[in-house]
């Protein structure tokens, strides 16, 4: 029967009944086809379901092909679900997903540590979203603490395909603003040091 | 409304959760929770919100939304204040945290050292500025919703873990553990004291937070900080920081009180 | 935003994420197309997802219409699911869980209520898993809101002969709390009340 089905068709039909990534593997298990006929295929998709062409779009996240809804259409899918769009996340939130993302796998602690401040609750409100997880031990530390991983989910919501799909840590602050910092503590009395933590950004009142 | 409360149970002794049973029926509309203030309350201390995320300021502003024509009672008022003050301190602690445990609070941290933990923050910070645009960019991304179910059997659900969440579900509004907070020494108040007189002395002058703080505990200064930006809200001073990680400066308020 | 999107590309999307078929005010309603122009947009949208042409077809059935893979690729689609693992269920979705047991049936007000967070994300997750369904309507709170139980899968998930068959909400949870979620769920929304009322009195809460 499914000789029938063109490739295209056949992976169309697989990602349309799946709500994750598929890893090409599966892709390839699922459908039977080989690994050049499957990569030509997503090719083609690729164009059927651009967000020019289409409200249903190819994306490749976590490992895997997706296809989802054009985020043009948001709004409209939203009104159909009753739905609003989740609150975004806050100003700690994305830190503490920046620390695990570029330092992790990591524990609380590191976490806290970098960031200043206690950072529990920002942790326990992206295990409880998904976005975090929490994968082995740290056996070397005092308490073998549970170290702290980004999720597949977060890849997807991030729309990453995979860990390095970001920008590397040297890359994001320029050397100026370094230097500006180097250059301010430099001058600063050691007791100043209370004072420029509590500048936290994330103290607003 | 106490009084009935105080009814509600065999352990409702109002002095064993006063703020909660005054302030029950206030409940609050914020971005990281919305529900009874009590509710809130619990979660911050068992830190299942942080601390940093609750804007004190909209708190107070929606107290005082909440009895505009004063049918507040003066108990319910001075509970509110009375737990505000906590959170505000709450904030303090936070800011002064130290996760290892390790560190002499009265001993200054190395420039050397300093410098390395500010660097690495910042490129957090810039990081954390990064995914949240990449975040926002994908957000309106929605999977197929014509997946087939897995087949009975293969999904499990784990009973300990019900039972562990139906506690949890269940219990949001417990008296949470307090204990791990240790006690705290120091008053909002005080330093909002410290602060007015030395903007006084000032004589109109600005005063810069590091000479404010310049021999304080880490505590202290943190709690000064909480101080200063208290007083910043309600008009008494203003606050200004030209640049990240730039020196902090307290302008008297041209009104002063 | 969505004024950007051609019509077909909403409808499209619209239906790529409603499990059943879609009838035509509610398409409008979420689109906010005119329906002349969903008439049309209907008509191309055949040919794209014609069944010689793709992996996806567009049928109409039960009243509406619905995206529906093609049953040449139907083999494909078998494979996937037997080889796609589940993911586990968050915390969040625990909870929801844990509520619907014990409140159950219940509305989704009433599980916010006792949570302090929107459920509605999660609750969606556990009805497309098969988890929870909805079985009937509050017909007493306004707008009627749907009822939450929990499924029979639910019941072979958690290995349970039955609903009594997990330990009593008493003997998780302190009395003087269970006091405190009712006096919430009693003061709550009208449709939040819909939750207690359902229940027996002399139910587990």
């Amino acid at each position: 029967m499914s000789a029938a089905a063109r490739p295209a068709a056949l992976i169309e039909a697989v990602l349309f009944a799946s709500p994750h990534p598929v890893p090409l593997p599966t892709l390839l298990s699922a459908t039977g086809l080989a690994e050049g006929e499957s990569r030509r295929a997503l090719e083609d998709l690729k164009g059927r379901y651009s967000p020019e062409a289409s409200g249903i779009v190819l994306r490749e996240a976590a490992g895997g092909y997706q296809l989802a809804t054009n985020p043009l259409c948001a709004e409209a899918v939203e009104r159909l679900r009753e739905e609003a769009r989740p609150a975004p996340l806050s100003g700690a939130a994305h830190e503490v997903l920046a620390c695990v993302l570029y330092l992790g796998p990591t524990t609380r602690a590191a976490v806290s540590t970098v960031r200043g401040v206690n950072s529990d609750a920002a942790v326990r409100g992206l295990l409880e979203r998904g976005l975090l997880a929490e994968k082995g031990r740290d056996l070397e530390s005092p308490g073998a603490p549970a170290l702290l991983d980004v999720t597949d989910d977060f890849l997807i919501a991030a729309g990453a395909k995979n860990r390095d799909d970001f920008p590397s840590l040297e890359t994001l602050v320029d050397e100026t603003e370094l230097a500006r910092v180097r250059e301010r503590l430099a001058s600063a009395t050691p007791e100043a040091n209370a004072g420029v933590r509590a500048n936290d950004p994330g103290a607003d009142l | 409304m106490s009084d009935e409360a105080s009814g509600a149970g065999p352990q409702a002794d109002p002095r064993a959760n006063p703020r909660a049973r005054a302030l029950e029926g206030f409940t609050v509309e914020l971005d990281v929770y919305s529900g009874p203030y009590e509710g809130l309350l619990a979660l911050i201390l068992r830190d299942e919100v942080e601390i940093f995320e609750v804007p004190l300021r909209e708190l107070v502003a929606l107290y005082a939304d909440e009895n505009p024509s004063g049918t507040s009672t003066l108990e319910r008022d001075t509970d509110f204040v009375d737990s505000a003050t906590s959170l505000v301190l709450l904030k303090g602690r936070a800011l002064a945290f130290d996760p290892e445990g390790e560190e002499d609070p009265e001993e200054p941290l190395s420039p050397r050292e300093l410098e390395r933990r500010l660097v690495g923050y910042l490129k957090i910070k810039r990081a954390a500025e990064l995914l949240n645009e990449r975040l926002r960019e994908n957000a309106g991304f929605y999977p197929s919703a014509h997946f087939l179910p897995p087949r009975p059997g293969k999904l499990r659900v784990d009973r300990k873990k019900l039972a562990a969440a139906a506690k949890r579900a269940f219990s949001r509004t417990a008296e949470p553990e307090t204990r791990h907070l240790g006690p705290i020494t120091v008053t909002v108040g005080e330093l909002a004291a410290l602060i007015r007189s030395s903007l006084v002395e000032a004589n109109g002058n600005p005063v810069r937070f590091e000479d404010l703080v310049r021999g304080m505990d880490r505590l202290r200064a943190a709690v000064a900080f909480t101080a200063a930006l208290s007083l910043a809200s309600e008009g008494s001073l203003t606050l200004r920081q030209t640049e990240p990680f730039g020196p902090l400066t307290l302008d008297p308020a041209a009104r002063t009180k």
